[in-house]
C-alpha cells in the first residue's frame, strides 16, 4: 500500500523500544507521557495561535478590511504579541467572589480541551490514546468543559455572568445530544467507535459519501450542533457581547481570560478534526472508485496534511457561520435542538440502521 | 443577603426578589451612556426604567447666553447623525421670525444636504442594528459606505460629523464644485450596494425570527407617547413633515412617505431600508437642477427676533425634531426647547419589551434607533 | 518491592478521591461541594482508565461528571446565591457522623480481608462496540434489558416524587392569583 | 379646522380661555380647568388632539408656566396650550400624562429643570440631574457659581 509509507507506528514503536531499552519500564513510559505532555502543549500553543490569527484574517476578508498586517509580515506575529500582552496584564480579583472556583473554572474549560485531543488521529499511528470507544470518549470528556463555563459564571458574582453561564448551561447539555446522535448515526454505519479503525474503514471511500443521504444530515446536523456546543456564533449567546457584554467571562482578565479564549479556539479545533475524522475520512486521502492513477497520485500526500487540509476546511467553515449569521435567541436555539434537530436525529439514526441492515451503502 | 440562611428560607426569598440588571451606562448595546433597568424573570424583561442624562450638558441653558447664530453650532452636538436637519429647524426657525425668505439655491442645497445626512444616519444604524443582533459583518458594510458621504461633507462644509452648515440666511460657504458629481457617484454605487445590505440581513432567517412580532407598538401608543420618525412610520403612524409640513425643497420633489402597519421591530426595520431608497430619489431629484444664484442672505451682524413665540418642526433621521424659541427682542434667546425625537422615542420602550427577552429588548432598542447626546441634551 | 508507575497513578487517584470527598462532606458552600464531586467521579473514571475499562470509564465522565454534576451545578444557579453558606456542624452532629463511617469503614474492611483476592490469568476483555450493543439489548444471562428497565421505574418514581416535593402547595397558587 | 373655527369651537367647549393668533393659535388656561379642558380637546371628535408633539417649560419671571403643543393625527390642526402656575415657590399643574403618554418623560424633565411639581404624575423624579441636585437649573434666579460662569 502505497500510503504506508508515512505510517508513523512504526518511527513511534522505535521510540518506545529504545527508551526501553536505556532504563527501567517505569522511567520509559514516564519519558514517554513527558514527550507526549510536551508534544501536545506545543501543539496547543501553536494550533491556538494560527487559529486566532485565522479568525482574523478571515474575519477581516469578509467585512472588506485588512486584518491584522503590521506585526511581521503579514501580521502573523499578531497573536504572540497579543499574548505577551495578555500575559502582562493584571488579573483582577472580584470582591466577594468565590475565588477557589473563580480560579479553577479557566483550568477545567482548558483541561477538558486537552482531554479530547488525546484520542484523536492525526495520523497513521499518530494519536496519544487509541481507546476502542474513541468516539464516546471525546463526547464524554467534552461535555466536562461545560462545567468550567457553569463555575466562571457563577463565581464571578455578576449577574451578566450568571446569565451567560445558564444560558450556556442549557445549551450545551440540549445540544450535545444532537453531537452524540448524529455521531452514532455514523457509528452504526462504521460497528465500532475506535477512532482509528473508523478512519482505516474510510479507505476506500469516505463515510459521507458511502453513508447515503443519512450521512449527509448527520454532517449536517453535526456541523450546526458543535458549532452551538463551542458557544461560536450564530450561537454565542453565552457571551453574547451585544446583551451580556462578555457573558460568563465577564469578569476574567489576563491570562485566565486567555484561557478561555484559547478553549475556546481549541474545542473549535477539536470539533474540525472529530468532523474531518468522522465525516471525511480523517487523514485518509481522497479515493475515488476505480480512478487507479488517481487514487495513487493522492497517496502521495502525507496523511497529516490530509487531516489538517479536511480540519482547516471544517474551521473555515465554522467561522463563515460566525461573520455571517446574525444571533439568535435563547428560546429560538432551544427551539432548533428540541423541535428540530432531535427528531430529524432521531429518525436518521433509524434510517441509518436500516441502510445498514439492508447492506444499501457502499 | 450576608451570613448564613435556612434553605426553605432562601428558597422562598428568591422567590420575592426581583432579579434588577443595570444595563448600562456602559453596555455595547445602549450605543452611549443609556441605562436601562431592568427587572427579570428568567430572561423575560418584566419592566424597563431608563435611566437618562449621563451626558446632560444643559444645552439649553446655554443657548440662553449666546447668539442665535451660536446656537447652530449647539445643535450639532444633540443629534450627532442628523446635525444636518438640527442646523436647519433652528435656521429656520429664525428666519420664519425674521420673515426672511432664503434663496432657492440655499433650500435645494439644505435638502439634498438632509437627505445626505439620513442616508448616512440609516447606514450607521442599519450597520449597529445588525451588530445588536449578533451579526457583527454589516458594521463594517455600513461604515464603508457612509465614509462616502462623510468625506462628501467634508470637502463642502469642512467637517465630517458637526457639520454647521447651515446658519440664519442661508449656508456658510457655497458648496464644492466637484459636490454634484460626487454625490451622483454615491447615489449610483450605493443603488448597487443596497440590495447587498438585503442580501446579508434582510433575507436572513434567524434574523426574520429575531424581529418579527419583537417589541409591538400600536399606532394608538405611538401617537400617545410621540414616537415619531422611522419608528413611529412603523406603527403606522403617518408623522412624515417632509410631506404634512413641507419646509425647504421638499415641496418640489415627489416622494412616498414609508409606511408599515405591523409595528415591530422588522417593520421598524423594512422603514429605515425604504427610507434609504426614497432619499436616494430626493436627491437625484435635485442634484442636477440646483438654482444658481446666492448661498445666503445677507444678514446683520447681530440677529434680534421680534419678541414673541416661534416654533420649528424638522424631519430629522430619528422622527420629528423641535425648536421652541421664545424670544424677549434680544440678541440671545429668552427660552430655547429642543424637542428631542429620542427622547420622546425613548419614553415608548417600557411598553414595548415588556413579556420580551433581554435579546429582544436589545434588539428592540436598536430598532429604536436612540443617540444618547440627543435625548440627554 | 519496586513501585511501578501503575501504583503510583493508584495512589494519586485514590489521594485524589479521598481527599475531595472529605472536602465534599465538608465544605459549607454548596458549588464548592459540587466541584469537588466533580473530581472525586474524575479520579473514579481514571481509575478505571487504568483498569483498562474504558467503556464504564466514559460512561461514569458522560453520565456523572457531565450529566449529573452539571445538573447538579445548573440547580444551584438557580437557586442560591454565591454569599449563601451552610450552617457549621454541630459537635454532636460531626461525632455522630463520624462514628457511622468508622463503622463503615470496619464493616467494609472486615470484608475485605476476609476475602481471598485471586489473581486472574484471563485477558482482559476487549469492550467493542458488538459486545456492548448485544449485551444491552439483551434479555438473556449478561444481558441489560432487565435490569435497565428496572432503573428506568426507579428513576421516573424518583422523578415524580422530585417533581411532587417542589411543586407550589395549591393554596399558595390561588393566593397568587389573587394577589394579581 | 382653521384658527377661526378652532377658536370658536374651544370657547363652546370651555370658557374664560384667552385665545392668541400667533404662529399657531395660542391658548391660555387657569390650571385647575387646564386637566378637563385637555380631556376635552383629547376626546372631542371633530378636533380629537391626539398627538402632543411638544411641551416647553417656561420661567416667565414672576411665574412658572407651561406650553403644550397639540396637534390632531387626523386633522392636522394645531394649538398651544399655555398654563401658568399659581405660584413661584410651589408651583404645580396637573399631570396629562394619562391623556398623552410622552407628557410622562417631558413633565419629569420640566420637573427636573424647572420645579413644576405635576400633580398625579406616576414617577415624578428627576430624569437628567441626579436626586441630590440643589435648584433647577433652566429656572433664571438659578445660581450654581461653581458650573455657570457669568462674563
Amino acid at each position: 500500500m502505497p500510503f504506508d509509507i508515512y505510517d508513523l507506528s512504526t518511527f513511534t514503536h522505535w521510540i518506545d523500544t529504545s527508551l526501553r531499552a536505556g532504563m527501567s519500564p517505569f522511567w520509559a513510559v514516564f519519558t514517554e507521557f513527558v514527550l507526549v505532555g510536551v508534544v501536545f502543549l506545543a501543539f496547543y500553543a501553536v494550533v491556538g495561535l494560527f487559529l486566532v490569527y485565522a479568525e482574523r484574517r478571515i474575519c477581516a476578508f469578509m467585512q472588506c478590511r485588512l486584518g491584522p498586517n503590521r506585526v511581521g509580515p503579514g501580521g502573523i506575529f499578531q497573536t504572540i504579541a497579543d499574548l505577551i500582552k495578555l500575559l502582562f496584564k493584571e488579573l483582577i480579583y472580584i470582591k466577594n467572589a468565590d475565588k477557589i472556583l473563580f480560579n479553577i473554572a479557566p483550568f477545567i474549560v482548558i483541561i477538558a480541551s486537552f482531554l479530547a485531543l488525546a484520542a484523536i488521529p492525526f495520523g497513521k499511528g499518530l494519536q496519544a490514546m487509541d481507546f476502542n470507544i474513541g468516539i464516546f470518549y471525546v463526547v464524554a470528556v467534552s461535555s466536562i468543559g461545560v462545567i468550567g463555563i457553569l463555575l466562571a459564571g457563577w463565581s464571578s458574582n455578576s449577574k451578566y455572568s450568571l446569565i451567560g453561564a445558564l444560558r450556556s448551561g442549557a445549551q450545551i447539555i440540549s445540544y450535545e445530544l444532537s453531537v452524540g446522535l448524529s455521531l452514532i448515526v455514523i457509528v452504526i454505519l462504521a460497528g465500532t467507535m475506535q477512532l482509528s479503525e473508523i478512519v482505516e474503514m474510510q479507505r476506500d471511500g469516505w463515510f459521507i459519501f458511502t453513508g447515503h443521504l443519512p450521512a449527509v444530515i448527520a454532517f449536517i446536523i453535526f456541523m450546526i450542533a458543535s458549532t452551538a456546543e463551542i458557544n461560536r456564533g450564530p450561537f454565542d449567546l453565552a457571551e453574547a457581547e451585544s446583551e451580556l457584554t462578555a457573558g460568563f467571562h465577564t469578569e476574567y482578565s489576563g491570562i485566565k481570560f486567555a484561557f478561555f479564549f484559547l478553549a475556546e479556539y481549541m474545542n473549535m479545533f477539536i470539533v474540525a478534526s472529530i468532523a474531518a475524522t468522522v465525516f471525511w475520512g480523517g487523514w485518509m486521502p481522497l479515493h475515488i472508485g476505480s480512478w487507479e492513477g488517481f487514487n495513487h497520485a493522492m497517496d502521495f500526500i502525507p496523511p497529516f496534511i490530509w487531516y489538517l487540509g479536511k480540519t482547516a476546511v471544517i474551521i473555515y467553515l465554522i467561522m463563515l457561520f460566525k461573520w455571517t449569521f446574525p444571533r439568535l435567541r435563547i428560546d429560538q436555539l432551544l427551539t432548533l435542538e428540541w423541535k428540530y434537530l432531535l427528531p430529524v436525529n432521531l429518525f436518521n439514526v433509524l434510517l441509518m440502521a436500516f441502510i445498514v441492515l439492508k447492506g444499501w451503502h457502499f | 443577603m450576608e451570613g448564613v440562611l435556612p434553605i426553605n428560607q432562601v428558597v422562598s426569598e428568591v422567590e420575592q426578589q426581583e432579579y434588577i440588571i443595570n444595563m448600562g451606562p456602559q453596555h455595547p448595546s445602549t450605543h452611549g451612556v443609556l441605562r436601562f433597568l431592568l427587572s427579570l424573570k428568567g430572561e423575560v424583561v418584566q419592566y424597563v426604567q431608563p435611566h437618562c442624562g449621563y451626558i446632560h450638558r444643559g444645552i439649553e441653558k446655554m443657548t440662553e447666553k449666546i447668539t442665535y447664530p451660536q446656537i447652530i453650532h449647539l445643535t450639532d452636538r444633540l443629534d450627532y447623525l442628523s446635525a444636518h436637519m438640527n442646523n436647519e429647524a433652528v435656521s429656520l426657525c429664525v428666519e420664519n421670525a425674521l420673515q426672511i425668505e432664503v434663496p432657492e439655491r440655499v433650500k435645494y442645497i439644505r435638502t439634498i444636504m438632509a437627505e445626505l445626512s439620513r442616508l448616512a444616519s440609516h447606514q450607521l444604524w442599519w450597520a449597529a442594528f445588525g451588530m445588536d443582533l449578533g451579526a457583527l459583518t454589516t458594521f463594517f458594510y455600513g461604515l464603508r459606505d457612509r465614509e462616502y458621504i462623510l468625506d462628501i461633507f467634508e470637502q463642502t462644509t469642512g467637517s465630517r460629523l458637526t457639520q454647521s452648515y447651515n446658519c440664519p440666511g442661508g449656508l456658510m460657504n457655497d458648496i464644492h464644485p466637484d459636490f454634484q458629481k460626487k454625490v451622483k457617484e454615491f447615489i449610483k454605487n450605493f443603488r448597487k450596494v443596497l440590495p447587498e445590505y438585503n442580501q446579508l440581513l434582510t433575507g436572513n432567517v434567524i434574523f426574520h425570527e429575531r424581529t418579527k412580532g419583537i417589541g409591538l407598538l400600536s399606532k394608538e401608543d405611538a401617537i400617545s407617547f410621540g414616537v415619531t420618525g422611522p419608528s413611529g412610520r412603523g406603527s403606522g403612524f403617518s408623522c412624515d413633515l417632509r410631506k404634512s409640513h413641507p419646509y425647504s425643497a421638499y415641496d418640489k420633489v415627489d416622494f412616498k412617505e414609508i409606511l408599515y402597519t405591523e409595528g415591530d421591530t422588522f417593520a421598524r426595520y423594512q422603514v429605515r431600508m425604504d427610507e434609504m431608497l426614497e432619499s436616494m430619489n430626493i436627491i437625484e431629484q435635485l442634484i442636477d437642477n440646483i438654482p444658481e444664484g446666492d448661498y445666503a442672505l445677507k444678514m446683520k451682524a447681530i440677529i434680534k427676533l421680534p419678541e414673541g413665540e416661534y416654533y420649528q418642526r424638522v424631519e430629522s433621521a430619528r422622527g420629528e425634531f423641535g425648536v421652541h424659541i421664545i424670544s424677549d427682542g434680544n440678541k440671545n434667546p429668552y427660552r430655547v426647547k429642543f424637542r428631542s425625537p429620542n427622547f420622546s422615542n425613548l419614553s415608548a420602550i417600557d411598553s414595548m419589551a415588556r413579556g420580551f427577552k433581554i435579546a429582544d429588548l436589545v434588539a428592540i432598542s436598536g430598532s429604536l434607533d436612540l443617540v444618547i447626546p440627543d435625548l440627554d441634551k | 518491592m519496586e513501585i511501578t508507575g501503575a501504583q503510583i497513578m493508584f495512589y494519586i487517584f485514590a489521594a485524589v478521591i479521598l481527599v475531595f470527598s472529605v472536602l465534599t462532606v465538608t465544605s459549607r458552600k454548596i458549588l464548592r461541594a459540587a466541584t469537588y464531586l466533580l473530581f472525586v467521579l474524575i479520579a473514579t473514571a481514571g481509575i478505571y482508565f487504568m483498569l483498562k475499562y474504558e467503556f464504564l470509564a466514559a460512561v461514569q465522565l458522560t453520565l456523572y461528571a457531565g450529566g449529573i454534576v452539571v445538573l447538579i451545578i445548573f440547580s444551584i444557579l438557580l437557586t442560591s446565591h454565591i454569599s449563601e453558606k451552610f450552617e457549621p456542624i454541630s459537635k454532636m452532629k460531626t461525632i455522630a457522623s463520624f462514628l457511622a463511617s468508622a463503622a463503615g469503614a470496619i464493616l467494609v474492611s472486615s470484608v475485605f480481608i476476609q476475602y481471598k483476592f485471586v489473581a486472574t490469568t484471563k485477558e482482559a476483555l476487549n469492550v467493542d462496540m458488538e459486545i456492548i450493543g448485544k449485551s444491552l439489548l439483551s434479555y438473556e444471562r449478561e444481558g441489560f434489558v432487565l435490569p435497565f428497565e428496572v432503573i428506568s421505574i426507579l428513576l421516573l418514581a424518583a422523578m415524580v416524587g422530585a417533581i411532587v416535593i417542589a411543586k407550589k402547595s395549591d393554596d399558595k397558587i390561588i393566593n397568587e392569583d389573587k394577589i394579581k | 379646522m382653521n384658527n377661526e373655527e378652532l377658536k370658536q369651537k374651544i370657547s363652546a367647549i370651555e370658557s374664560d380661555l384667552v385665545f392668541e393668533d400667533k404662529q399657531y393659535l395660542t391658548i391660555t388656561v387657569e390650571p385647575e380647568k387646564f386637566k378637563g379642558l385637555a380631556l376635552k380637546l383629547r376626546n372631542d371628535k371633530d378636533l380629537s388632539f391626539d398627538y402632543m408633539f411638544n411641551i416647553t417649560g417656561v420661567d416667565y419671571g414672576d411665574l412658572l408656566g407651561v406650553c403644550y403643543f397639540i396637534t390632531s393625527t387626523q386633522f392636522s390642526h394645531i394649538i398651544e396650550l399655555k398654563v401658568k402656575a399659581k405660584s413661584r415657590e410651589n408651583a404645580e399643574i396637573e399631570t396629562v400624562c394619562d391623556i398623552w403618554k410622552t407628557a410622562e418623560f417631558q413633565e419629569r424633565e420640566i420637573y427636573d429643570l424647572l420645579g413644576i411639581k405635576f400633580i398625579n404624575h406616576p414617577d415624578l423624579r428627576r430624569i437628567f440631574l441626579e436626586e441630590d441636585w440643589v435648584g433647577y437649573p433652566l429656572r433664571k434666579d438659578y445660581v450654581d457659581e461653581v458650573n455657570i460662569v457669568e462674563r
